[in-house]
């Protein structure tokens, strides 16, 4: 019962406000937005201490039998155990927060009703995806908070980019959601039920695969990892997260980063015991979270838009959740998640306060000695950016060093190597972020200068609640190799969830082998140096606006550079050579095909009739005698017919 | 007529009654025509229609129960023959009703014209009721030589003049061939009754002097059903008619041909279809083909509806070899039912056309048409009935006479011609559709003469009995009616 | 309430028709509306009768009504509902009242004339739906077209007299073949079982040669391709729909092509199992094409009415995949995608009927459907963005719509089938969200720099009236689709075990067997090919 | 002694004369009287068989023959009068105002 107020809650919110609240004052849509919300987190706490205390045990929770066709069963119902109870709090504690410090951000708007609506419909639609028991309850969130998110990019329509951003968001991750289709219908064709809890008896506890089976788990998964690649923002359908920034800061602090693009890593988390079985498909997971992680990173270095560089160092961190995935560290990566959820929000949320400090300019050239006008964000910014550089005691260190660990025993040297360089670049792109907004001198004109201050308590609050958060949650999940803590606690705290499959044990001997203490502190030590030099250097680069050494930097590798600021030209070759052809085709069809050929044939048959008609008639009336003439001809004509 | 001597009773008297009274009338007006003074034009077409109705009467009650030949087979009684008098007898009735104002109103009515009238009416009744060559041809030359007549001499312009002269010359032309070919089966056979002769060919089919008088006499009945290649004289025919007598032409010579085709092709010569069916065949297709094609493109109605009872006559003609093909009783019920549909239909169609028509302007175009709905509502409503049933949709009378002879054909096995058929009614649904497109959908069209027909209690009767009929006979009736056709056709349908 | 319960098929049927005629005796326009409404509001409460006391139990027919009608010839006047029809059924009483609420403000001396001929295409839909007889069904078959011409010809738009005319010759020409298939299919019956017939359920029996059913299943596709409209016999329709009259296209794309879809399942695949299995491919390879042809020419339009009739030749391309999703080698059909197809049938009238209104709500305002010419219109007209959006969302297949559970029905069972099909498919359900999301953004949002756009009036009371039903009805179907599959169900299931059943014996059975139970049928037919 | 096939053969190149009189001729008396040819070929055959087959049935339909033929010459000569008085000609060329 409680669960389904859980997500009743926001759905109750979405509509009040969307359909009854219309007129009201924006006040009251952030009341009604955010209590819902609340409302949602608690009983969703109570809802998880109920299951924690109750041993911990996934429970199946039955709504109605929701979609059932031939051999095809879906019924409503929901699954509450350690992952799903986890996400959930994530969702609506996060949530929570991030609906409180939408009020202070949509200040200026006149009618948030739309926003707030579209919010809480979110979170419905979140929740839904992670507590669904089955892949089509999971899809029903999967594509709505897709649905919510192009609403909420393009939540300022009237600047058509934005409504463009939207739709490219959607479109994009319609082609991954094509692939979630396409791995449901396999998984329904060869185990004949799309439900976890029945797939998870048919791989732990049934019989042995038939050889089919096994090959089709391999393109299961990887048909779903398309899905996770457009939700989850990764190499090659990561396009459309950047310019998902078009929405709302709140939005880009719940949406694209804390909670739905970790859906991919949820879902991969949630079928685990398949994955495990299809290590080909493992080591392209593996391969495509870490070249994301590294590909986004060395974009994020010359991106100038705060919110830009935010943007793509999400894609680089879901990289790597991804990469924990592609190696069988899924708490791992279910752990980064979390942190990441955490300090990713408290790193948009505080750009989000800089932006409405500097009247909604993003171009961080324009910022600069920031940390004056505003303290508190300062501080929880420079909180959050050492969590996610992985500064030792945060909750990024302990997250990101877990998961190159695991890179390295699971995935070997290169996928380490990769995962680590996005690490060195994260240390150098946040740390250049922070330089820039808060340090040096201030660029911006004299007007927003003047304005610049701190923000009201309704949006620093949440910043505050998120620090601490980031700043702590790192100790649940201490490796074994740092004395004098509890060790993995959130580790086992999942391993209830994780099941290798007995057939596939043997191709995963990491997980359960022993490794030197000293290998494993010798990587952390690489890692967190690298992470010193690469932020160091960004400080001496850019601790008073950029300097005449960036510039100069700059110049030298101007024509890395170039690549870089536009992104590998990833969008301009899609246009090219995917969107452009596809409308000169759809062109060609419509104005060619439809009109010309098949019109033509068809409208060219009752032409050619009038033709004849027309020729006929004049040719055969009239005279007399040609009408007898053709009677004779009529005559010869039967009497051939009658003799031959 | 009793040239052999046959003994004449009684009997015959009342069966023949029907054709008796008419000469009677016909002779009566021509009497008036004479003696001017006898009696007004009221009066004699008012002794028209009172003839008319005698001799319906006179059909009506006429002993038919069991099929009985007088006069050697000169003059047949019987359930066909009775379905055939009726049916003629009912349509020369309405058509004069609603020509009634054109006659009364034409700058000289005679009684010659009534007389005619009636004349032809009792040849195409001797034709349906005649088994005998020699009754056959005199029949049909009777109401053949007073359509000439008729088609000239009620509106001397230079169009009837013309139309008249190629019919009749056209008309001769053919009755020559038809009676070659008579002669050649005479000379064969020995005999002049149809049902002998078509017994005895049979036997003696592969010979080649029968062969020819067969296809000669099947082209002369092909030429007054106006199947194509035949069919050119009908268009310039039903465009200089007057209108009444065009409604004639479209659905008495139809009736009556086809009556004598049924009974010419569904006995004997059924046993050696395979000889003749081709021949019937190609002149079917054809027809369909070439009335639907042409129709196509004419701009006056009534030469459109010229173009569509040719394709008209195709579809019948494939029903005709269907029976040839099959026997029994379906497909003959099958033609009947497609003639009556047809009949009303056509009937209704002219009935509206002669409404519209005026001194100036007797022969309506499209363009005449346009816009009209706004005007005319209902007569646009019942014309746009009509169309909707000869393209035979549903729910009309259309759709179902022609869902009976599709059915007959393809019990016969006649797939190709059911295609082509099929393709004809595509193609018609065409032309039938653009005139309901210019008087529904179009804007008025400025025309030299316009129309402006006055309110008649007489047209609306008709037309809507008319309409009501045509869906009726789609939707309700077609049981019963077919049950009623099916037991009249048992007389001569072969099992 | 016995005599009701009897013959509420009939009066169902037959009610439109009445008030058609009596609106033609109506004085004046005001009372003609009124007259319409209640005849259509009372025609469908007799429909929600039907629903109620619908046995969902049972996979036969319920509500029969048998009469005799053309004896001579076994053509009976039968009527009946099961699953297949039954919620198609209550989707023409359904929009009709809404169509007629949205035609309830236009004047004129022609308008009740319009509100006629509605009522009496009403009647043709329902007729043909419940109509169990082959002869019966035909009649209400074409009938309907009727009205339809009228409706497009004389309130349409430019081109409208070109546009009706190939609509009705077009769709008429595929009928007249399935006419002489069906007779030829009535002939075939006689002589296996000496009684002539036309009751559908009669026909299913007769299993013609395998020659012979490709043949007449030919015909009979044919006939319901073009309802359809299957591509490439779609041409039809784009320009209907752009011509025709906002109710005009929503009763057309409502139910109208629904109609092909369900002459397919009602008479092709059952009365022609073998020619099935042989044609499925060729017919699931012209859906295919279809949906992805149709989606990429509604992404190319620039008139919204257009992109909308485009569209449907995609989203009907689902249906007919749908309904030729054979499995197992070709002996079974697949249930699911089956379930599927009749779903979006439901599914499509609904949306794409909503998506007509929408645009024919700014048509009448702006008297233009060029997408240039809008933009920004969200801001003006919230609640119409709204409406737009749910019936986008619907049609675009998102969960929690209606169109959501049908695609994915239908994709989950192609798949089963061929899964190169179905990945294929599947690609229109992304280029579906191409178009319509195109068109909601050209609409919708983007600057409101048109001087015209800015004064629009957002929905009036009578214009919510008509469209929350729909917009309701399509998150209905979305979240609780059971309630409707569970109606569906059983005759969809008999349908496959059917055909199963009919595999299976075709299978075991030596060919000789067969050809000597039909071997009077090789003479008939001789003369045929 | 000439066979009845003879008379058959006679009677169809006399037909074929009237045919091919009614095909080219543009004179419209000529015309008519082709036709008339034409039946009396008919009546040839009649008469002929009669002989051969020893039936009065044959001679019977000649006199109807003759008798229609002469009806008809009467119509046929009226229009073509009518014609002619009107328009001074009786060509068939000129009557060609119906087409189509």
């Amino acid at each position: 019962m409680l669960l389904w107020l859980v997500i009743l809650f926001p759905l109750l919110g979405a509509a009040l406000n969307g359909l009854l609240l219309r007129k009201v004052s924006k006040t009251v849509s952030h009341i009604v937005g955010a209590s819902a919300l609340i409302a949602s987190f608690a009983c969703a706490l109570t809802a998880y201490m109920q299951m924690m205390s109750a041993g911990g045990e996934g429970q199946v929770i039955f709504g109605f039998d929701w979609l059932e066709a031939g051999g095809f069963k879906a019924p409503f119902q929901f699954i509450l155990d350690r992952l799903s109870g986890m996400m959930m709090l994530i969702i609506t504690g996060i949530g929570s927060l991030i609906h409180i410090y939408a009020g202070g951000y949509m200040h200026e708007e006149k009618a948030t009703w739309r926003f707030f609506s579209y919010l809480n419909l979110f979170v419905f639609m979140m929740l839904l995806l992670v507590l669904g028991d089955n892949l089509l309850i999971m899809f029903i969130g999967w594509e709505g908070v897709g649905l919510c998110s192009y609403l909420l990019i393009g939540y300022w329509y009237e600047d058509d980019a934005n409504a463009a951003a939207g739709m490219k968001a959607f479109l994009v991750n319609r082609i991954g959601d094509i692939g979630f289709l396409i791995g449901v219908f396999l998984c329904f064709k060869f185990f004949g039920t799309v439900s976890f809890s029945e797939l998870k008896d048919i791989i732990i506890n049934g019989n042995a695969l038939t050889g089919p089976q096994l090959e089709a788990v391999s393109w299961i998964t990887l048909a779903l990892f398309i899905g996770a690649c457009g939700k989850s923002a990764q190499l090659p359908l990561y396009v459309w997260l950047p310019d998902a920034m078009a929405g709302p800061t709140p939005v880009s602090a719940l949406i694209h980063a804390a909670t739905m693009v970790t859906a991919g890593i949820y879902m991969m988390t949630r079928l685990n015991f398949l994955y495990f079985l299809a290590p080909d498909t493992q080591m392209i997971v593996a391969s495509v979270g870490a070249a994301t992680a590294l590909f986004a990173a060395t974009i994020a270095i010359v991106q100038n838009d705060i919110k830009k560089v935010l943007a793509y160092s999400t894609v680089s961190q879901l990289g790597y959740m991804v990469l924990a995935c592609g190696v069988g560290a899924y708490a791992g990566g279910v752990f980064h998640l979390f942190t990441h959820a955490c300090f990713k929000a408290l790193l948009f949320l505080g750009a989000g306060s800089v932006i409405v400090a500097m009247h909604h300019k993003q171009d961080m050239q324009e910022m600069g000695g920031l940390r004056k006008y505003m303290p508190i964000t300062h501080a929880v910014m420079l909180v959050g950016v050492l969590a996610i550089i992985g500064f030792p005691g945060l909750a990024g260190f302990f997250s990101k060093d877990e998961i190159l660990w695991k890179a390295w025993i699971g995935g070997g040297p290169v996928i380490w190597g990769m995962g680590a360089m996005a690490a060195v670049c994260t240390a150098f792109y946040m740390t250049r972020l922070l330089m820039l907004t808060f340090y040096g001198p201030n660029r911006s004109d004299h007007h927003t200068r003047e304005h610049l201050h701190e923000t009201s308590a309704v949006m620093w609050a949440p910043l505050v609640v998120l620090a601490i958060l980031s700043a702590v949650v790192g100790y649940l999940n201490v490796p074994h190799v740092i004395p004098g803590l509890p060790h993995l606690l959130f580790e086992h705290y999942l391993s209830p969830i994780i099941h290798v499959p007995a057939a596939a044990a043997e191709h995963w001997p990491h997980l359960t082998a022993t490794y030197s203490h000293s290998l494993e502190l010798g990587l952390m030590g690489i890692s967190v140096l690298g992470m010193f030099l690469s932020a160091g250097f960004a400080i001496v680069l850019y601790k008073n606006g950029p300097s005449p050494t960036a510039i100069k930097l700059k110049k030298s590798f101007s024509g890395i550079h170039k690549v870089l600021t536009n992104k590998y030209y990833v969008d301009e070759f899609y246009f090219k050579y995917i969107v452009d052809p596809l409308k000169d085709m759809s062109l060609f069809l419509w104005k060619i095909v439809d009109t010309v050929i098949i019109d033509g044939i068809v409208n060219g048959i009752g032409q050619a009739f009038m033709l004849v008609a027309g020729l006929t008639s004049f040719r055969m009336s009239g005279s007399l005698h040609r009408h007898a003439m053709v009677v004779m001809l009529g005559i010869f004509c039967l009497l051939t017919i009658l003799l031959f | 007529m009793n040239f052999s001597f046959p003994t004449v009773t009684l009997d015959f008297y009342i069966s023949a009654l029907p054709v008796l009274i008419l000469c009677l009338g016909a002779i009566s007006a021509m009497l008036q025509s004479v003696f001017k003074k006898v009696g007004s034009e009221t009066a004699v077409f008012g002794l028209q229609i009172v003839i008319l109705i005698g001799a319906l009467l006179a059909a009506l009650l006429a002993p038919n129960s069991v099929e009985t030949a007088y006069l050697s087979g000169n003059y047949l009684t019987g359930l066909i023959t009775q379905f055939g008098q009726v049916t003629l007898l009912v349509i020369a009735i309405i058509i004069s009703i609603l020509f009634k104002d054109t006659w009364l109103k034409a700058k000289f009515f005679r009684g010659e014209i009534s007389s005619l009238y009636q004349m032809v009416i009792s040849g195409m009744l001797v034709m349906v009721s005649s088994e005998d060559l020699i009754t056959l041809f005199v029949g049909l030359e009777l109401s053949s030589i007073g359509l000439y007549a008729l088609l000239g001499y009620t509106d001397p312009t230079r169009k009837s003049q013309e139309g008249a002269i190629k019919y009749f010359v056209l008309g001769s032309f053919a009755t020559a061939l038809l009676m070659f070919g008579f002669g050649l089966l005479y000379s064969a056979t020995g005999t002049m009754r149809l049902s002998e002769i078509v017994e005895l060919v049979p036997k003696m089919a592969d010979h080649n002097w029968v062969q020819l008088g067969a296809l000669f006499a099947m082209v002369g009945l092909g030429f007054k059903l106006a199947l194509a290649p035949f069919h050119l004289w009908a268009p310039d025919a039903y465009e200089a008619a007057p209108t009444g007598i065009t409604a004639l032409m479209a659905t008495s010579v139809k009736v009556m041909i086809i009556l004598v085709a049924m009974r010419i092709f569904g006995g004997g010569l059924s046993s050696i279809y395979e000889v003749w069916m081709p021949a019937l065949m190609f002149l079917a297709v054809i027809s369909m083909i070439a009335g639907n094609v042409m129709a196509l493109v004419q701009n006056s109605l009534k030469r459109m509806l010229a173009y569509s009872s040719i394709a008209h006559s195709g579809y019948m003609a494939v029903a005709i070899c269907a029976i040839g093909n099959l026997g029994g009783e379906f497909p003959y019920a099958a033609v009947l039912y497609y003639l009556i549909g047809y009949a009303i239909i056509s009937i209704g169609s002219f009935g509206i056309l002669m409404w519209l028509e005026n001194d100036q302007n007797d022969n309506i175009t499209l363009d005449n048409l346009s816009g009209m709905a706004s005007k005319h509502p209902k007569a646009c409503f019942a014309l746009a009935v009509f169309m909707f049933a000869f393209a035979g949709m549903p729910p009309t009378v259309g759709f179902i006479s022609k869902f009976f002879v599709f059915n007959a054909a393809l019990k016969a096995n006649l797939v190709s011609l059911v295609v082509i058929g099929i393709i004809g009614s595509s193609i018609s649904l065409y032309y039938y559709l653009r005139v309901i497109v210019r008087m529904f959908m179009s804007e008025p069209v400025k025309v030299a003469a316009p129309l402006a027909p006055k309110n008649s209690v007489i047209v609306s009767l008709v037309v809507g009995v008319a309409v009501i009929l045509v869906v009726l006979l789609g939707t309700v009736l077609p049981g019963p009616v077919m049950d009623h056709l099916i037991s009249t056709s048992l007389e001569i349908a072969r099992n | 309430m016995d005599f009701f319960n009897s013959h509420v098929l009939t009066l169902t049927t037959f009610l439109p028709l009445l008030t058609a005629v009596a609106i033609m005796f109506t004085p004046n326009l005001a009372i003609s509306r009124w007259v319409a409404m209640g005849g259509s509001a009372v025609t469908f409460l007799f429909s929600l009768h039907v629903w109620y006391y619908f046995d969902a139990q049972t996979p036969g027919l319920q509500f029969v009504e048998e009469y005799s009608w053309i004896p001579s010839f076994g053509i009976k006047y039968i009527m009946g509902v099961d699953g297949l029809n039954l919620l198609l059924f209550i989707l023409t009483t359904f929009l009709t009242p809404l169509i007629l609420l949205s035609v309830w403000h236009i004047e004129g001396s022609k308008q009740k004339a319009f509100l006629s001929l509605f009522m009496f295409l009403e009647c043709g839909m329902l007729g043909s739906l419940v109509a169990f007889d082959m002869v019966f069904f035909y009649i209400f078959w074409e009938a309907m077209l009727i009205p339809m011409y009228f409706m497009i010809g004389i309130w349409g738009g430019k081109n409208r007299i070109d546009a009706t005319t190939k609509f009705i010759i077009y769709t008429v020409v595929g009928s007249l073949f399935m006419l002489a298939a069906a007779i030829v299919l009535y002939l075939l019956h006689y002589q296996k079982t000496g009684t002539y017939s036309t009751n559908i359920l009669d026909l299913y029996t007769t299993a013609p040669l395998y020659e012979t059913q490709l043949w007449l299943f030919g015909a009979f596709a044919l006939a319901f391709a073009i309802k359809v409209p299957l591509f490439p016999f779609h041409t039809w329709l784009p320009d209907a729909h752009t011509e025709a009259p906002t109710a005009g296209s929503v009763i057309l794309a409502g139910v109208l092509l629904k109609l092909g879809t369900y002459g397919l399942l009602r008479f092709a695949i059952p009365l022609f199992p073998e020619a099935v299995a042989t044609y499925a491919p060729i017919i699931v390879s012209l859906g295919v094409i279809g949906i992805i042809y149709g989606a990429l020419t509604a992404w190319m339009q620039k008139d919204a009415k257009k992109l909308v009739a485009y569209s449907s030749v995609s989203h009907l391309g689902f249906v007919v995949i749908g309904s030729f999703a054979l499995v197992a080698g070709g002996n079974q059909i697949s249930v699911e995608a089956l379930t599927g197809a009749v779903y979006q049938m439901i599914n499509h009238g609904i949306s794409t009927g909503a998506l007509f209104f929408l645009v024919g709500i700014i048509y009448e305002r702006r008297h233009t459907r060029m997408l240039a010419d809008f933009g920004g219109l969200a801001k003006v007209m919230p609640w119409f963005a709204f409406m737009l959006i749910i019936a986008t969302l619907s049609s675009v297949g998102l969960p929690g719509t209606g169109g959501f559970v049908g695609e994915f029905l239908i994709l989950l069972g192609t798949f089963q089938s061929s899964p190169i099909a179905g990945i294929t498919a599947s690609l229109g359900v992304l280029l579906g969200a191409v178009y319509m999301l195109h068109l909601c953004r050209k609409i919708l949002f983007g600057p409101l720099d048109k001087k015209e756009n800015q004064e629009l009036q957002d929905l009036s009371p009578r214009e919510f009236a008509y469209l929350t039903p729909l917009a309701i009805l399509a998150v209905l179907m979305g979240i609780y689709p059971n309630l409707f599959l569970d109606k569906i169900r059983p005759s969809v299931e008999h349908l496959a075990q059917n055909y199963k059943q009919y595999r299976l014996v075709a299978a075991e059975q030596p060919a000789k067997d067969i050809e000597n139970v039909a071997s009077s049928e090789q003479s008939a037919e001789s003369a045929g090919e | 002694m000439p066979t009845s096939e003879s008379y058959l053969i006679l009677a169809t190149i006399m037909f074929g004369c009237g045919v091919f009189g009614v095909l080219f001729r543009k004179n419209l008396i000529l015309v008519m009287m082709s036709i008339e040819l034409m039946l009396n070929a008919v009546n040839l055959v009649f008469v002929s068989a009669t002989q051969t087959l020893g039936n009065v049935d044959g001679q019977v339909m000649v006199f109807f023959v003759i008798t229609v033929a002469a009806c008809e010459a009467a119509v046929g000569l009226a229009m073509v009068i009518a014609l002619y008085r009107k328009y001074g000609t009786i060509d068939t060329d000129f009557l060609r105002v119906l087409r189509g």
